[in-house]
């Protein structure tokens, strides 16, 4: 039977392919985003620039606008992803041919892709315009990452919610905001240990626990959402 | 089942009586606090614990909701529940900003505990907001109840986890001793009352509201 | 009379205050098809999203039994199950014809080359983007699509639009041989439609 | 704060309640009424 033809894993590949392949054909993620992070770093850095920033003083504002600027370039880029299903009509052909699960995953990976290099493209650049000096680069890697995580697995989730309502823009932010901003006030926590030095606590391991948890309601949850 | 009612209802008037009471005139004064001002621990922990109630009642009628027969008095349950969450946590804001006022001179220091209050207050006001974005009853059920199970996770995390998280990464951060307040056993008792009275007020004010909006819902919905 | 693989009991379905679908009955069996009818508006594209699972009825049951003795299939199932051809179906437009074929091939676990021998029967070029079709060509990609995973049950909501002579000819051979294979097909159309052996039909019209 | 304060305050707050708790026996009733005619 033509059912197991290819596992459920092929299918969320399928999924993430296609979102990588329409990607490259659009350049929609890499233009726009791209652009969209590096105007909000050259603003952070302009205001920082003449006045230049103090070591001590910049161990602490610093890690806080890197986040920020993340934060900002994801809420733009991420929701797209079910935003546009939704408004080319291309959902329906999806409803009706993808396993939700399988559908979530390959869009999880999608987001998780998409964060990660936002995040390569932007700390380098953020970390030499503010002449910032991390300590523990290790941790700070590892931060980014499990920070990363979390903010591309709510954001799916949620644009997955918005998608199919009506002021979707707005209401993202508002309703995915609250369920990062947790894991970002961990996550600048964490930054600031990494630049100054300091051992990552145990708060390292809440962040990947919060990771997960919405990872986990995020499989949960989406079929429920996804479907009538 | 009538007198049944009346007597709970006359219970609950004088639990919560002497819990006011009991604020005032039986429990001591915390050690370490200027004048009177931590009785108002008696009126806004309770007004906390409710709304953090509330949310996660919120939660679990929408899990009833999606896997149990997506029957719209759930629904209607749900909602219920995070607008008294909402109220309750408001009052627990505008009391806890009071007291941080008496205590620091200013009613907002981004405490960790007031942090997450207001990111909770937060979450579910963008509950509210996606509720009234979608028209479709159906869809509008099915959204919302997804988005307050993914408050299973996240409020339980800003109440309890992320405050103790904050705490530990900023030792010397910690301008109020809340989180350590030593409580003798009166006070530990009025507290406890406070927040049982409180949470049966939550669930009668939250009966009278489904019952309202099951009402208000049957004569607007069109005559089969 | 062959017993019938797909039954549909008093669904109805409301959007707010209009009751769009009130209480529909239906049902069609192996080699039959159901010809549904009425005036734009009378539920018609409505009762097939909810037959395809796309759409939950308020109430009524839809019951679809791809073999003999098999218990119904719930709507999760029905969706992977059935071939659909609506027109509200959309395509990826910067992706190709060919493209898109192969992606909904692998969500359907199947090998693409069913569809794109239908694409051969009907005509379309696989390499052009499917954004740069035209509403004749996109109608065939949505037939493609539709026969992708050679379902047994074919819902069709006004299958013949759009298309010119050779299209819907070639189109009616199909669904004529997806029939004489002893498939179903529900299909959706605003006019009666002259077709060789209806088996069924169910005018919504008020 | 001379005692008698706390007595004012502990009086002004039972009157709060009071009035709430009267209130919300009255939405019951009416309510209930509510459910009765419809």
């Amino acid at each position: 039977m033509w059912r197991d033809a290819s596992t459920w894993a092929a299918e969320a590949l399928a999924v993430f392919a296609k979102e990588w392949r329409c990607e490259f054909r659009t350049r929609y993620a890499l233009n726009t985003l791209g652009l969209f992070a590096f105007t909000t770093l050259v603003v952070v850095s302009v205001s920082l620039g003449p006045v230049g920033v103090s070591t001590s003083r910049g161990t602490a504002v610093l890690p806080v606008l890197l986040w920020v600027i993340l934060l900002f370039s994801a809420a733009a880029g991420l929701p797209r992803a079910f935003v546009q299903e939704e408004e080319t009509q291309t959902a329906t052909a999806l409803r009706l041919a993808a396993t939700p699960s399988a559908l979530f995953c390959g869009k999880l990976l999608y987001g998780l892709t998409l964060t990660f290099a936002l995040e390569i493209l932007v700390t380098p650049v953020f970390v030499a315009m503010t002449s910032l000096d991390v300590k523990s680069p290790g941790l700070l890697a590892a931060v980014l990452a499990a920070g990363g995580f979390g903010l591309a697995a709510g954001s799916t989730l949620v644009a997955a919610i918005i998608a199919q309502a009506r002021s979707k823009g707005t209401l993202f932010s508002v309703m995915a905001f609250p369920v990062l901003l947790p894991l970002l006030l961990i996550a600048v926590e964490l930054s600031r240990g990494a630049v100054a030095g300091d051992p990552a606590g145990v708060a390292l391991l809440q962040l990947l626990l919060y990771d997960a948890s919405v990872t986990v309601a995020g499989f949960m949850l989406f079929p429920v959402v996804w479907n009538p | 089942m009538e007198p049944l009612k009346k007597l709970l209802a006359g219970l609950l008037w004088l639990w919560m009586s002497a819990v006011i009471a009991g604020a005032f005139l039986y429990a001591p004064l915390a050690r370490g606090f200027i004048g009177q001002s931590s009785r108002i621990l008696f009126f806004h922990v309770p007004m906390a614990w409710v709304s953090f109630v509330a949310f996660i009642a919120a939660g679990i009628w929408s899990l009833r909701f999606l896997y149990g027969g997506r029957q719209p008095r759930h629904d209607r349950a749900a909602a219920a529940a995070v607008e008294l969450g909402l109220t309750f946590g408001v009052l627990a804001t505008v009391t806890g900003a009071l007291w941080a006022r008496v205590m620091w001179g200013a009613y907002w220091n981004w405490d960790p505990r007031q942090t997450s209050i207001v990111v909770a207050l937060l979450f579910y006001g963008a509950y509210l907001a996606l509720r009234s974005s979608l028209e479709d009853r159906d869809q509008r059920a099915r959204l919302s109840a997804a988005y307050a199970v993914l408050g299973l996770v996240v409020a339980p995390f800003l109440f309890f986890i992320m405050p103790r998280i904050m705490f530990s990464l900023h030792p010397q951060s910690v301008i109020n001793a809340q989180g350590k307040v030593e409580m003798e056993p009166r006070m530990v008792q009025v507290l406890l009352a406070g927040s049982a009275g409180a949470t049966a007020l939550f669930f009668w004010i939250h009966n009278l509201q489904c019952r309202l909006a099951a009402l208000l819902e049957r004569n607007s919905a069109p005559l089969e | 009379m062959p017993a019938p693989r797909l039954r549909f009991a008093n669904v109805r379905r409301r959007f707010g205050r209009l009751a769009v679908l009130n209480g529909v009955s239906g049902a069609v069996g192996p080699g039959e098809m159901l010809l549904v009818t009425g005036p734009n508006g009378s539920g018609k594209s409505t009762l097939l999203r909810c037959l395809a699972g796309l759409l939950a009825p308020d109430a009524g049951t839809i019951e679809y039994r791809e073999d003999e003795g098999d218990p119904a299939v719930d709507a999760a199932s029905r969706r992977k199950l059935a071939g659909t051809v609506s027109p509200d179906l959309a395509f990826y437009a910067e992706l190709s014809v060919a493209e898109n074929l192969a992606f909904f091939a692998r969500l359907r676990r199947t090998p693409p080359d069913r569809g794109l021998a239908v694409l051969d029967r009907l005509g379309l070029p696989l390499d052009r983007p499917a954004g740069a079709l035209s509403s004749g060509m996109r109608q065939r990609l949505r037939w493609a699509w539709a026969l992708l995973h050679a379902p047994r049950l074919l819902l069709l909501d006004e299958p013949f639009q759009n298309f010119d002579a050779p299209g819907e000819r070639a189109a009616r051979e199909l669904l004529a041989e997806h029939l004489a294979a002893g498939g179903l097909a529900v299909v959706a159309n605003p006019s009666t439609l002259e077709f060789a052996d209806v088996a069924g039909r169910l005018d919504l019209g008020r | 704060m001379v005692t008698g304060g706390i007595g004012w305050v502990v009086a002004v707050n039972l009157i709060i309640w009071t009035g709430l708790f009267l209130y919300l026996l009255r939405l019951g009733t009416r309510v209930r009424d509510l459910e009765k005619k419809s």
